[in-house]
């Protein structure tokens, strides 16, 4: 699997980490935790989720990708997202 | 010799000398293993899996199911290798493999005897009494009968190599589509790759008698490999098979580099892992003849046409003296006439068909007798010898014919073309699979595509071409295909002839007969999926290849299904059968990964020191002296003279992160519980992570060198970790934060220098420094100038002496510690290594990676005041659910053996003293342990329920995976010093 | 060693990482340095000073002839715009030069290191044989930089020895 | 049906076995059942076989969307194991331990449980006492484990690479109890016991939704070969979970991931046991067959492809030759992926829900193959009286909430790290 990093180009899956969904927003008070901390989505088709680009520009992506073919349709800086 | 006079593509000037079973022979260079084998008249190849039936050579190819062998000897023998794909060279070794004592006499033949119970799926049904039985005796005589080679058990001695490649186009096998293909686009100017498993390109051209643009196909086969060859944007890998697709257009591919040399030269890898990026594919793999399922049809002797086809115009051998063809197909007519070109007599041409081919005449006046509508319907003879003919009319006649030619239709190999999901549909034109859809970027043609005849497959080929051509804005000229002879290849599947006089084999090397299908059938196995894995059809080393679609047509028949509604199998990588080390490439045995070492690696190895693999460091465990009987007595004067006069350690594997920026505080409040941006600058903390679990993630020190320039410190084993985790918070949670983040573990060498007289060999070594209690005190920091270049200097204990951390940078490790022990000469300075650091840090009961597990609370930990409350910080609210902050949590004790000669253990439970050894009486386990020379005895840490609360409690260590139970008092956590009054002193 | 193929390690040489503060951009590390810092993976040198980018906002500073203050001197400049980490020492840096040098980095890379998808100019940072590396390449012989941790040196050393050995092959 | 023997079998020789029946009966769905179990794979078979024969209950339907055992149960490395460490876990898989080694007699078919041993190999002092600590555990449950020197290694697997590792051998953690079983077999085995028992196997039947009863509750299942009506509604869908519990409405803590396996053509016998080379993320064991059957970490991402990519591939032949370097030449044959539900703290989840009528048996990680037998019995158990099973008490869905987590390798919510 190739992951388009948007700086470094496409990349060999192995240099990234994955985390996972990447829709879970950290909470601001005392609640919603166990949902932020355990409850992602495990969709069967196009999911966002973030890899990290370790072994390239160590930046977090966030990544499309469909969870039955394995196809990628893009990527953003994860922060660029937050923003 | 069944060798022709003349003819083929082998060098006739270039004879080789091989062994079969240590009987020496001789072939030509250009021979296979297969083809040199027949020329020499030897028919028995090989024993079969389940009845070890005699089998021979069956064809001539990678799908051959028979004809296995284990080629060379010693370490490099190789077991299960196909006859049909081994170069010949010289000196060739090679042996028949499941037999016992000799290929010729196997005692296990014996199993045909009891093939009546044999039948598929007999083990599911019997060897369950006695219980016992299965694995003392049943269990091994299988295992002991099953198999085909054996491994070597000696490590592999070659080499294994890697390369990628990123092309436009890349295509799977060299046949005539790939081969017109690879011309177009490669004179279009396209970024190339073709690749054949093949020594030479060309495919079937140097196998049938065809003619291309005028000329023989063999020398347009030629001719175009030698124009590909010349194309600077074109790569050409002979002896290379594409074995999968996997995502993101990836190919894996092996090239064999030096198997079929005698001997690799020095440093030569003897295979090589390709991987390929193209953005387009063109699946040119050909299509593979079916057998025809009837009785016998497993004898050595009886060869799918096309093989005999190959072995006559490529190699110039003949299989036999007499032949009998059975053809479905009129493919298996050009195989008749091939071998009446040849001189062979071919005793009688058997069709299914009723309908006379235009070649029937021909073959006639040849002298073969025709026979149309009819079917062999058994082969006799222990190696062949005749036939028994059933005719359209129902009567039998037997032939006698020691070749038996069958020609069932062609098979499109798309294996590759459904790695990735796509499935095949049936075609009724061509009576078997094709890829509807083929991955992203992949397109079949030729056979492959179900283009059987020649013109076929030149004209899909070029127009496939054309169209990847086009595709990448450019143009291909010509775009027709080249002239032809052409060949139809229409077929009349007859998928089985009923007998009942001998077994017809549908899975040859795994002895599944028609039979056993419809045994399977019977007994409910009825998805082709229940039938595989039930009957075995399709897993052995053939992976089907020329059984699958027969098995499948049979359980369609069996169940009353189209073959189309019973459907087929997704083909899964590799292709072909690939060896482990090709994948593994130079990452084995000592090399399996990469070796880090400090700055003072190699000054650590001429002091002695023995090493201890830290995730990938080594890290100097010990250091020992001439005359030291045990690791303990060094590890124990490591620590003495540590605490008495000073050590040195390395500590520079500890991860480190520079934090810089406006927010370096704010962001740190928040990683960490307890709080950062109150420390003053030039000072250091040490620092508590939690998961966003509440779990204790890591800990480390963390220096405020100026306003919004701190420097973190983490454990050597989570350092990558923690790096991510920053980048995750200041990157991913709070982008709006101003904070750099940057690893600089390798950037600095960093020694501890721990004892009573660390401060005065440390003043002595950097006297511009005021090291004193008053100037430097416990967690003060300075930066200063070593040697001119930047220096950093810590006054921070992990042993619980004096000590301080000196930092330089990492070029310059090796100078300090050298200068650091010219220094230290005066004092007795000893380096110490992990084993010491770890026993003066269970002496001060400060936890480390055995206690920070993932599984604990800082509570646990007994570090539950640092949370702070003035804040948010990652893992907080999480750390207060009800079963991670329960009473009966363990938390973190000392624990001292009651007889002080004992010798403690971690991993060991606790238990109360009179508690029955139940889990249920559980109460906690040792974490780590040390034998401490300074207390003179075997202290440890331990995780006790409730634990903080019952020092002075006696209870017992309970260790029967080693031995027996110590009885321990629970203590303090901090054995030595726990006023703190050496750190400060 | 292989026809075609130098390798030797840099000797001297001042290294640093260069982030981007918050609110700054690329055209006031240019200015404050005096060269362009790319915001792609590519190099850019004057005045003795090579500006790698290694990531968006990130650079690896180079100099040949690094001064004692070097590091020093290059956060002063900076100060406000961008972070500064000394990494002079953390790093070794081998140059692989001649015919064959790109046949033997692409045995250990997975990128494409073939014109026009890298040239004179390019930069990536990726991993070699498990061990993470910065490839840059500086002309067109083709000679390339590949800077990786010190800690690794050794085992970079062995896979070079041992991918450059079977290079003919 | 016919009972199984060697008796039975050379009596059917003689007349060509053209009287074996059908192993299991292919049954069509009928409108009502007591329980529906979604998911014809071990789990379900065996929850139904043990519904039946311990509690009577035969009025059942297994629903499974293509052929049985097609899911994970097929898909799996074959191994049985009960060597855990922590609590909740240890006398659960010892259950199952204790049924496997009763199975074939109990199923009266053979699913060639082969305790022929599992060994973990360790690499240095921290693991040892990691290993020791699991190792007293199970003896503190009553599981069998031995902590061996690396002499004991050797004399078990002399052909291991003890000179030249990168990370050398120092000893292993040893379940001479551990070992393999046919996978396929079992999948059979339940399916004919259950099946004779009175219960529906219905193949070719996926669950498309959800039956809601007045009150919310479940009260049956949509299927693609009409509606079912039941009482109770239990899932048991590995590599699934999330998607069939959707359906019910119902978000689970669990990340479907992709792990892939590997066989090498077969050899005469080599192998003795399991061996887990953990520090190289390999496993290696060998079929009766003859092929090395091994594996190494999941992929690492979602997936619900059920195949894998090359690095791991790599990874997993590294790990090998690392450790094993004759099986450099040994050929691997065929390799697959199965999905794994993996839960954020790497155990699974036998529970019943917040919704009334449906029940949850999910989350087996890449484990889920060796807790067959328990995990329908207990599965089993909860359905028939509503009650957690003594041994799966801990497996409850809210103890992410709550915080009582079992989490063995102690890697936190981050399901691919398990």
């Amino acid at each position: 699997m190739r992951i388009p990093c948007p700086y470094c180009g496409e990349r060999d899956v192995q240099e990234f980490v994955y985390r996972g969904d990447a829709s879970p927003v950290r909470p601001l008070g005392e609640d919603g935790f166990y949902e932020y901390v355990y409850l992602r989505r495990n969709s069967a088709g196009v999911m966002r989720e973030h890899w990290y680009h370790a072994q390239g520009c160590r930046n977090w992506i966030e990544v499309q990708r469909n969870t039955q073919t394995h196809e990628i349709l893009g990527s953003v800086f994860a922060r660029r997202v937050a923003l | 010799m069944s060798r022709l006079p003349t003819g083929g593509l082998i060098d006739r000037a270039k004879p080789l000398n091989f062994t079969f079973d240590g009987n020496v022979y001789r072939g030509f260079d250009g021979d296979t293993l297969a083809s040199a084998l027949i020329a020499n008249d030897v028919k028995l190849i090989g024993r079969s899996f389940k009845y070890h039936r005699p089998r021979g050579v069956m064809t001539a190819g990678s799908e051959e199911p028979n004809a296995l062998v284990t080629l060379g000897v010693g370490a490099r023998a190789e077991p299960n290798t196909r006859a049909t794909t081994v170069s010949l060279f010289e000196g060739l070794e090679a042996v028949s493999q499941n037999r016992w004592p000799s290929l010729a006499l196997d005692v296990l033949a014996i199993n045909q005897l009891a093939s009546p119970i044999f039948v598929a799926g007999f083990y599911y049904k019997t060897f369950m009494w006695p219980a016992k039985f299965w694995e003392k005796l049943y269990e091994p005589l299988i295992r002991r009968a099953a198999g085909l080679g054996r491994a070597s058990m000696l490590p592999d001695p070659d080499h294994y190599d890697r390369n990628h490649a990123f092309c436009e186009l890349l295509i799977i096998g060299g046949g005539p589509a790939g081969l017109i293909a690879a011309l177009l686009a490669g004179r279009a100017g396209l970024r190339v790759i073709i690749a054949d498993e093949d020594r030479l390109l060309g495919g079937r051209l140097l196998s049938e008698r065809h003619e291309i643009d005028g000329r023989p196909a063999a020398e347009w086969a030629r001719m175009a490999a030698a124009e590909l060859a010349s194309m600077p944007n074109v790569t050409v890998l002979t002896r290379t098979t594409v074995f999968g697709v996997y995502d993101g257009r990836e190919y894996g591919a092996v090239e064999r580099v030096a198997d079929h040399l005698p001997r690799a030269t020095a440093g030569q890898p003897r295979q090589r892992l390709w991987k390929i990026v193209a953005k387009r594919a063109l699946l040119a793999s050909g299509a593979i003849e079916r057998p025809l399922v009837f009785g016998g049809n497993d004898r050595p002797g009886v060869m799918t046409a096309s093989a005999v086809s190959t072995y006559l115009n490529r190699f110039g051998v003949v299989a036999g003296r007499r032949a009998a063809v059975f053809t479905t197909s009129d493919s298996g007519w050009a195989t008749a006439e091939d071998l009446i070109a040849a001189g062979v007599e071919v005793a009688a041409v058997v069709d299914s068909r009723t309908s006379r081919h235009a070649a029937a005449g021909r073959v006639q006046v040849a002298g073969a007798e025709v026979f149309l509508g009819a079917a062999i319907d058994d082969v006799r003879g222990r190696t062949a010898r005749s036939v028994d003919v059933r005719m359209a009319n129902g009567q039998s006649r037997r032939i006698a014919a020691d070749l038996v030619a069958m020609a069932g239709g062609w098979n499109p190999s798309i294996g590759i073309g459904s790695n990735l999901g796509s499935r095949p549909v049936w075609s009724d034109t061509i009576h078997s699979f094709v890829l509807d859809s083929a991955p992203a970027g992949m397109t079949a043609i030729g056979a492959a595509a179900g283009r059987l005849s020649l013109s076929e497959a030149l004209s899909s080929g070029a127009t496939a071409a054309a169209n990847v051509v086009a595709d990448f804005g450019r143009s291909a000229s010509p775009t027709a295909a080249p002239q032809c002879s052409d060949d139809p290849a229409a077929v009349t599947p007859l998928w089985h002839v009923a007998t009942r006089k001998t077994k017809a084999f549908v899975d040859f090397q795994h002895d599944v007969t028609d039979d056993d299908i419809t045994l399977a059938a019977r007994e409910g196995f009825v998805s082709i999926e229940h039938l595989k894995r039930y009957t075995t059809l399709g897993m052995a080393t053939d992976q089907g290849k020329t059984s699958q679609l027969n098995g499948h047509a049979l359980l369609a028949e069996a169940t009353g299904k189209t073959i189309a509604e019973a459907g087929t199998i997704l083909s899964r990588p590799p292709y072909l059968p690939v060896a482990i080390g090709v994948f593994a490439g130079h990452h084995r045995e000592a090399h399996f990964r990469p070796v880090r070492r400090t700055a003072s690696h190699d000054w650590a190895v001429t002091q002695g020191a023995s090493f201890v693999d830290a995730g990938q460091w080594k890290r100097a465990q010990w250091f020992a002296r001439p005359g030291e009987q045990s690791w303990l007595e060094t590890v124990n004067r490591e620590v003495t003279t540590t605490r008495n006069g000073v050590g040195i350690c390395d500590v520079s594997t500890l991860g480190k992160i520079d934090v810089h920026g406006a927010d370096a505080a704010v962001l740190l409040d928040r990683l960490y519980v307890n709080m950062f941006s109150t420390l003053p600058i030039g000072k250091a903390r040490y620092g508590l992570m939690l998961r966003e679990d509440g779990l204790v993630m890591d800990d480390g020190t963390t220096t405020r060198f100026e306003e919004h320039r701190f420097f973190v410190t983490t454990t050597t084993a989570n350092a990558g970790k923690i790096m991510q985790h920053i980048d995750y918070a200041r990157q991913v949670l709070w982008p709006d934060l101003d904070v750099q983040a940057t690893s600089v573990t390798e950037q600095w060498a960093t020694y501890a220098v721990a004892g009573p007289l660390s401060r005065t060999l440390l003043q002595k070594m950097l006297p511009d420094l005021d090291l004193s209690n008053e100037g430097f005190p416990f967690m003060a920091v300075a930066e200063f100038r070593w040697n001119g270049m930047p220096a950093r200097i810590f006054r921070l204990s992990f042993s619980g002496e004096l000590a301080f951390e000196v930092s330089v940078p990492a070029n310059l490790g090796d100078a300090f510690i050298r200068a650091a022990f010219d220094v230290g000469h005066d004092f007795d300075l000893v380096p110490y290594g992990t084993e010491a650091l770890g026993v003066m840090r269970i002496e001060k009961g400060h936890p480390a990676g055995n206690e920070l597990n993932g599984q604990t609370t800082a509570g646990d930990l007994g570090m539950a005041r640092m949370l702070s409350k003035k804040k948010d910080f990652i893992g907080r609210v999480m750390a207060q659910r009800a079963g991670l902050v329960a009473a009966d949590r363990p938390s973190l004790i000392g624990i001292k053996p009651i007889d002080r000669d004992a010798r403690l253990r971690a991993g060991g439970h606790l238990l109360a003293c009179d508690a029955a050894s139940v889990a249920a009486n559980d109460e906690g386990y040792v974490t780590s342990v040390a034998f401490s020379p300074t207390l003179g005895h075997s202290i440890g840490l331990a995780l006790l329920k409730r634990g903080a609360a019952r020092h002075g409690e006696r209870i017992r260590v309970h260790d029967p995976v080693r031995g027996a139970d110590i009885d321990i008092e629970v203590c303090d956590p901090v054995f030595v010093d726990p006023e703190g009054v050496r750190v400060r002193g | 060693m292989a026809k075609g193929l130098e390798i030797s390690e840099c000797q001297r040489f001042g290294l640093a990482t260069v982030m981007l503060r918050k609110n700054a951009n690329h055209a006031a590390v240019g200015a404050a340095l005096q060269v362009a810092a790319p915001a792609d993976p590519t190099w850019v040198a004057s005045n003795e000073l090579t500006m790698i980018g290694t990531g968006p906002g990130m650079w690896l500073a180079l100099t040949e002839t690094p001064s004692q203050h070097w590091s020093a001197t290059l956060a002063e400049r900076l100060a406000g715009v961008a972070s500064v980490s000394d990494q002079s020492g953390g790093y070794v840096i081998f140059r692989i030069a001649g015919s064959s040098a790109r046949t033997l980095l692409q045995r250990g890379a997975f990128i494409d290191l073939t014109p026009p998808a890298f040239g004179a100019g390019s930069v990536a940072t990726t991993v070699i044989a498990h061990i993470g590396v910065i490839i840059w390449q500086i002309d067109d012989v083709p000679t390339f930089h590949v800077a990786l941790f010190r800690s690794f040196a050794g085992s970079f050393r062995e896979w070079l020895d041992t991918a450059s050995v079977n290079l003919t092959f | 049906m016919a009972h199984f023997s060697l008796l039975a079998l050379a009596k059917n020789a003689l007349s060509g076995h053209r009287d074996w029946g059908p192993t299991w009966r292919n049954a069509a769905p009928r409108k009502a059942y007591d329980i529906i179990i979604i998911g014809g794979g071990g789990h379900g078979l065996a929850t139904a076989y043990y519904l039946a024969k311990v509690h009577g209950i035969t009025n059942v339907a297994v629903v499974e969307k293509g052929w049985i055992g097609g899911g994970n149960a097929g898909r799996n490395t074959t191994i049985i194991r009960s060597n855990y460490g922590l609590e909740g876990n240890t006398s659960f898989y010892e259950w199952s331990m204790k049924l496997w080694e009763g199975l074939e007699q109990d199923l009266n078919y053979n699913t060639m449980v082969s305790q022929r041993g599992v060994l973990n190999l360790y690499h240095s002092d921290a693991q040892r006492d990691a290993f020791a600590r699991r190792g007293n555990a199970m003896r503190l449950s009553g599981v069998d484990a031995e902590l061996l020197d690396v002499a004991g290694v050797r004399e078990l697997a002399p052909f291991l690479n003890f000179d030249h590792a990168r990370f050398p051998v120092m000893g292993g953690l040893l379940q001479a109890r551990g070992g393999t079983a046919r996978h396929d077999a079992v999948v059979w085995g339940y399916a004919r016991g259950a099946s004779d028992r009175g219960v529906d196997v219905i193949q070719n039947c996926e669950v498309t939704g959800m039956l809601r009863g007045p009150d919310g509750s479940i009260s049956g299942v949509e299927t693609t070969r009409g509606t079912i009506q039941a009482k109770k509604v239990g899932m048991s869908v590995a590599g699934s979970s999330s998607r069939v519990a959707e359906m019910a409405g119902l978000q689970l803590p669990i990340e479907s991931h992709v792990l892939q396996a590997f066989v090498t053509e077969a050899l005469k016998p080599l192998i003795p046991g399991v061996i887990t080379f953990g520090a190289g993320h390999f496993y290696i064991s060998q079929s009766d067959k003859g092929g090395l059957v091994f594996g190494g970490d999941i992929d690492g991402y979602n997936s619900y492809a059920s195949r894998g990519n090359l690095p791991v591939v790599e990874d997993v032949c590294e790990g090998g030759m690392a450790i094993m370097p004759l099986i450099g030449r040994v050929r691997l044959l065929r390799s697959w992926g199965g999905i794994c539900d993996m839960t954020m703290d790497g155990s699974p989840i036998i529970d019943r829900t917040p919704i009334s009528g449906f029940y949850l048996n999910a989350g087996w990680c890449y484990g889920g193959f060796k807790a067959t037998p328990a995990a329908g019995w207990c599965f089993a158990h909860l359905l028939a009286t509503d009650r957690p099973h003594e041994t799966a008490k801990a497996y409850r869905l809210d103890r992410f909430a709550t915080g009582h987590l079992i989490d063995e390798k102690g890697q936190g919510a981050q399901p691919n790290l398990h």
